[in-house]
């Protein structure tokens, strides 16, 4: 089952595709067969593990949360630190594999959209570290809300594009991107940050962010003994959850994907794709979207600038419909004060988008026995929220 | 093909077309019929009616910003349909395309959209992010309905032109940035080996669009293809009118847009 | 002779020692008495190796620089990569070996001082892990300048104390820490930052952090058959250096200290203690130091808030003197290009402090030979320094 | 011990001894001595002298102001030393013990420095950060230059009582906040048995010292001990004069002062 999706169009069940437009076509063939031939290549996959051992700091660890676990009298609460890894997020495992396919192609410029900027000096980083250019597209409103993941990125190398179309956030930095791939894609690399756009790139971002599962079931397994009972998991785009879950799809661990609720899902300032959109096309790709009844894209909201987006990988759009993970939706305040908890009881800032898979895992951990385990995974690291932070918890602490 | 397609009889010629693009509602429904019979008194002999999008992948900035207007003039994929009648009843009788990207087709459903196009008698559809490999049901539910689904083809199709090319309904849209931009005075040899290859699959006419913006481009691709495809700079035309319209000289407004055109396509 | 020093009295050579109030001298041997019961005690030594691995993140990678060895065609350049430690340095490896060794000795209190924060967060991370209370002392110049390592602490559920005697900053800080130490010493241990202070502080640091030279040793002989002809890195206090170059002590690899010569040795700012200070005592120890002709401390300069200590530890005075570690002064700017270089050349952004360990070896480096290589101590990373680099690197980049 | 030491001859009593603590040069050289032949004049039996420090680890925020005061106004260790034979010329027959963090005492060199405690006639010294363990030279040096070595004791020094109490020159100052503060009437049982060890073993008189503020205070520590040592207090005494001294109310602060000090010891 593990090779069963996508099949050869690119599809996960109703989801997924390639919806771009025709000049796209060409430069998505290209990128397909590159990837088949180097992800079947000993060479480049040992490549890849040697960057993520050696520069990214892999594996990460597998922690045991035992005084979480004393607070909650439930299931016993391991971590995956992918805040570890070089960079502070799960999202340098996917820049570094397309990075390094990027080389095999012989492209040496890499773009790149953002949110928050993690995706963006991820990139910068990757393209850094193996001589490419690198363009990163970033929504003018983010640019301002972001100021110091911009400095970074440039520090790094990086050219960043303000994007002032739409709302200048994340899903027009994409669309920006998009179009200026569209113009560009002789001699350039679009390295897309989450388990979204047109074929290949769900599977090929789920491929390069599987290390994550497949150190955690080694990990565990090492441990425990046997799988965790439950594994939760944030769910923005859905890399991190799709690299979690993936290599757990036939165990018996059950798979919870967690949306952020923003302030809530019954008002419009949410970012609850699945809880609440509806099927459609976003960048490329059938899946969930939040639209309005003409089919026009709506703006998300949440606190955590990288689950703030309108979409979601296809194959996440398959599970919740096959019933094969169950997704959940977090509140900022939930989320917040589960990074507080885990930050006073384990020692670990964790980034907000994260500390959504936090808060879903403490509503259920109590209710759970205590030779039950859980897995929660710590997408990233909280340094690059700290002035968020700051303007939250001022007064109580 | 047994039957003429009411797209083929309304297509008064088949070489030397001129297919301008506009944004339905781009600054009002109102305008977008006028500027509409500007543009076929001009000599366009096919409408590309866009409809405007939040997330328009395949669009520059100008249409960006006329899709914008348009959306807050309230514009969207029903009404921009409903709209042809209209066009019809004040004397429009070139054939209308209708340009959707696919998500608000896809919220409408596959099957209401195809009644709403036929009962508002649009003769062309094109959705620009559904390449052929995702088009199959589609061109299906079009050819039942006698609608012409357009196709879109770019020279880095590759061994895909011919598939393209051979089904090809209406005319062929080939997408090209083909280097006929800036002081060039003749198209870039692969552009033209490009479009001799699709000439020689295509059973309907093979027009040029993208980034055509002087009258000098227009030149050119006519000399070398059956037509040419005009959208950002027809809707810069229609932008500068805005204030005029907006300061209710409608009349200005048309006479200077139909100026515009004239010179462009002269 | 790794066992040789210190000696009995806590020397190391002429300095070293316990140059303390009367009130300290009964905790400092029950201090040393737990020590010497717990560094020989197996059961400590696997807990404290299994939380680096499963908590800190443990081994931390060696890098190979690929493109700064292209860039100076001279040795191959290796980096120990601290900055994948939790919280970003290795002031965490020794955070929690005291932290454990508090617990073990039924101290449920500790206290710290911190200049930049990056001990101060550390201690408030072990504690918040260990289930122990913090208090941390820092200047109060110091809180102004580092509002969101403060906050961070505070969120850790430490309580800062703002000092303001002196300059108020690290030197004062610890001066405070100290006499609250005095008054409180019965159920409050005292949870020092570096290799200093009055024994068995510098040589319990030193065995804590010497992880990092051991660490170093296995994986550089694993990927080069042999050892390093040089190895660097950055000197404030001295702890990172102190835990990578005991273990090489006495192998032939060249080792060489790096201090902040600010804005130049012959300027009155900074921090270069071997290079310019003179022996004396400061916090408990003798060693070498900065101080005017009357034998008072004058406050040292860099623009590396890590380094910006007037003195050093006496072990590293006793190298100095011995000759046994060669020690340079690296100015700001040639910290922040070095910085840059690093950053551009391999998508890392070092830690202000560790990039005068860079600098130094960027020197050396072109003058060496291929077939040679060189180790650098990447003791943190730089997201802690974001501002101040914004601050000298907005017009160029 | 078989001279008498000039501290020992000067001392005209063993018990009952109030010892305060001034800082040389707060806030000037002239003071100091105004000060110090003041506290003569309230029955101080010995004066330990201060020398300011950039770093004083065993002082709080009250000593730390004095030192900074002092240094301010230039006073070093050995203006500190220098200002002994001054004191003497003024009047001052007690004995004076120069209290030195160690740091200033190494630059001087050990040599130099007891030289220049001889050539000044000092009869104790005190380094608060010289346990017994470092202090094995300069107590060696001391006894040959007959200079008292003071040395601290405290309650948690437990094994090493009996060994520092022992070898105690001058008087033994036990380092204590022995819950001498606040309400309590009389000592708290273990600060009475540690008084009780140290006298057991000393052969000198036993001073305690450390947060003693009040008369109360005082009088309880005097009821057990040999004698009191106070030092912040008395600073602050100091302290409160300061505006005075600087708008030339040189007679009205040390009036001032000459009355707190015989409220606190009456
Ligand atoms: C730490 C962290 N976690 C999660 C996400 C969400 O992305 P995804 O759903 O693709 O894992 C982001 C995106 O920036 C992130 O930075
Ligand atoms: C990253 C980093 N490196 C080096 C230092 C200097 O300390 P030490 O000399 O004890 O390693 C510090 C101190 O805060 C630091 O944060």
């Amino acid at each position: 089952m593990l090779q069963a999706f996508p099949d050869l169009k690119g599809r996960y069940g109703d989801f997924g595709g390639k919806y771009v437009p025709e000049t796209l076509m060409g430069p998505l063939q290209e990128l397909e067969a590159a990837l088949d031939k180097m992800m079947t290549d000993p060479d480049f996959i040992e490549e890849y593990h040697h960057v993520l051992k050696e520069y990214a700091g892999r594996p990460t660890s597998l922690t045991y949360a035992d005084k979480l676990t004393d607070h909650f009298k439930g299931a016993k609460i391991y971590l995956k630190r992918e805040d570890l890894n070089h960079t502070g997020a799960h999202k340098l495992n996917n820049a570094i594999g397309q990075a390094l396919l990027a080389k095999r192609m012989g492209k040496e410029k890499i773009i790149a959209e953002t949110g928050a900027g993690q995706h963006g000096v991820a990139s910068a980083t990757v393209a850094a570290k193996f001589g490419l250019q690198c363009i990163v597209f970033m929504g003018e409103e983010d640019i301002r809300r972001q100021e110091l993941n911009v400095f970074r990125m440039k520090l790094l190398g990086a050219e960043v594009v303000s994007v002032s179309s739409g709302n200048g956030t994340l899903k027009d930095a994409t669309n920006e991107a998009i179009r200026y791939w569209v113009a560009n894609c002789e001699d350039h690399f679009y390295l897309i940050g989450s388990v979204v756009g047109p074929h290949p790139y769900p599977r090929m971002v789920r491929d390069f962010q599987r290390i994550i599962g497949d150190e955690s079931k080694r990990q565990f397994l090492e441990v425990e003994k046997e799988l965790p009972e439950r594994i939760f998991a944030c769910v923005g785009g859905g890399s991190n959850a799709m690299g979690m879950f993936y290599p757990f799809l036939e165990d018996r661990s059950e798979l919870i994907g967690v949306e952020a609720a923003g302030k809530g899902i019954d008002t419009p300032e949410h970012a609850a794709t699945l809880s609440k959109g509806t099927p459609g096309v976003i960048h490329g790709s059938m899946t969930y979207l939040m639209q309005d009844e003409n089919g026009q894209i709506t703006e998300p909201y949440s606190i955590s600038a990288g689950l703030d987006y309108p979409g979601i990988g296809p194959e996440h759009a398959h599970l919740f419909q096959t019933e094969q993970v169950r997704y959940e939706a977090v509140t900022d305040r939930e989320a917040l004060d589960a990074l507080k908890l885990l930050t006073q009881k384990e020692g670990i800032i964790p980034a907000i988008e994260s500390a959504h898979a936090l808060a879903q895992a403490f509503k259920e951990v109590p209710f759970m026995n205590k030779n039950e385990t859980i897995l929660i995974n710590l997408s990233g690291r909280g340094d690059k929220d700290m002035a968020t932070l700051m303007e939250h918890f001022q007064e109580e602490v | 093909m047994l039957t003429k397609t009411s797209f083929q009889g309304k297509l008064t010629k088949t070489d030397n077309l001129f297919i301008p693009f506009i944004v339905a509602g781009d600054p009002s429904s109102e305008f977008t019929i006028q500027f509409a019979l500007r543009l076929q008194e001009e000599g366009a002999d096919v409408l590309e009616l866009g409809v405007p999008y939040s997330d328009p992948l395949a669009d520059g900035p100008t249409i960006q910003r006329a899709a914008q207007r348009a959306l807050r003039a309230g514009m969207s994929l029903r009404k921009a349909i409903e709209l042809v009648p209209e066009l019809r009843r004040k004397g429009l009788t070139i054939p209308v395309v209708i340009f959707t990207y696919y998500n608000p087709v896809i919220q409408i459903g596959h099957e209401e959209f195809f009644q709403l196009l036929e009962e508002n008698s649009v003769e062309g559809l094109l959705i620009p992010d559904l390449p052929f490999e995702e088009s199959g049901e589609i061109r299906q539910q079009a050819e039942q309905k006698n609608i012409e689904f357009i196709s879109l083809i770019a020279p880095n199709s590759d061994q895909r032109i011919k598939q393209i090319a051979e089904h090809a309904k209406g005319f062929l849209y080939c997408v090209s940035s083909l280097g006929v931009t800036g002081e060039r005075k003749d198209m870039a040899p692969e552009a033209l080996s490009f479009i001799k290859k699709v000439k020689q699959y295509s059973q309907v006419p093979v027009a040029v669009g993208f980034g055509i913006s002087s009258n000098e481009h227009v030149k050119l691709v006519r000399s070398h293809a059956d037509g040419v495809i005009i959208g950002s700079k027809i809707i810069r035309l229609v932008e500068a009118e805005i204030e005029n319209i907006a300061n209710g000289k409608a009349d200005e407004a048309l006479d200077h847009f139909t100026i515009g055109v004239r010179e462009l396509v002269k």
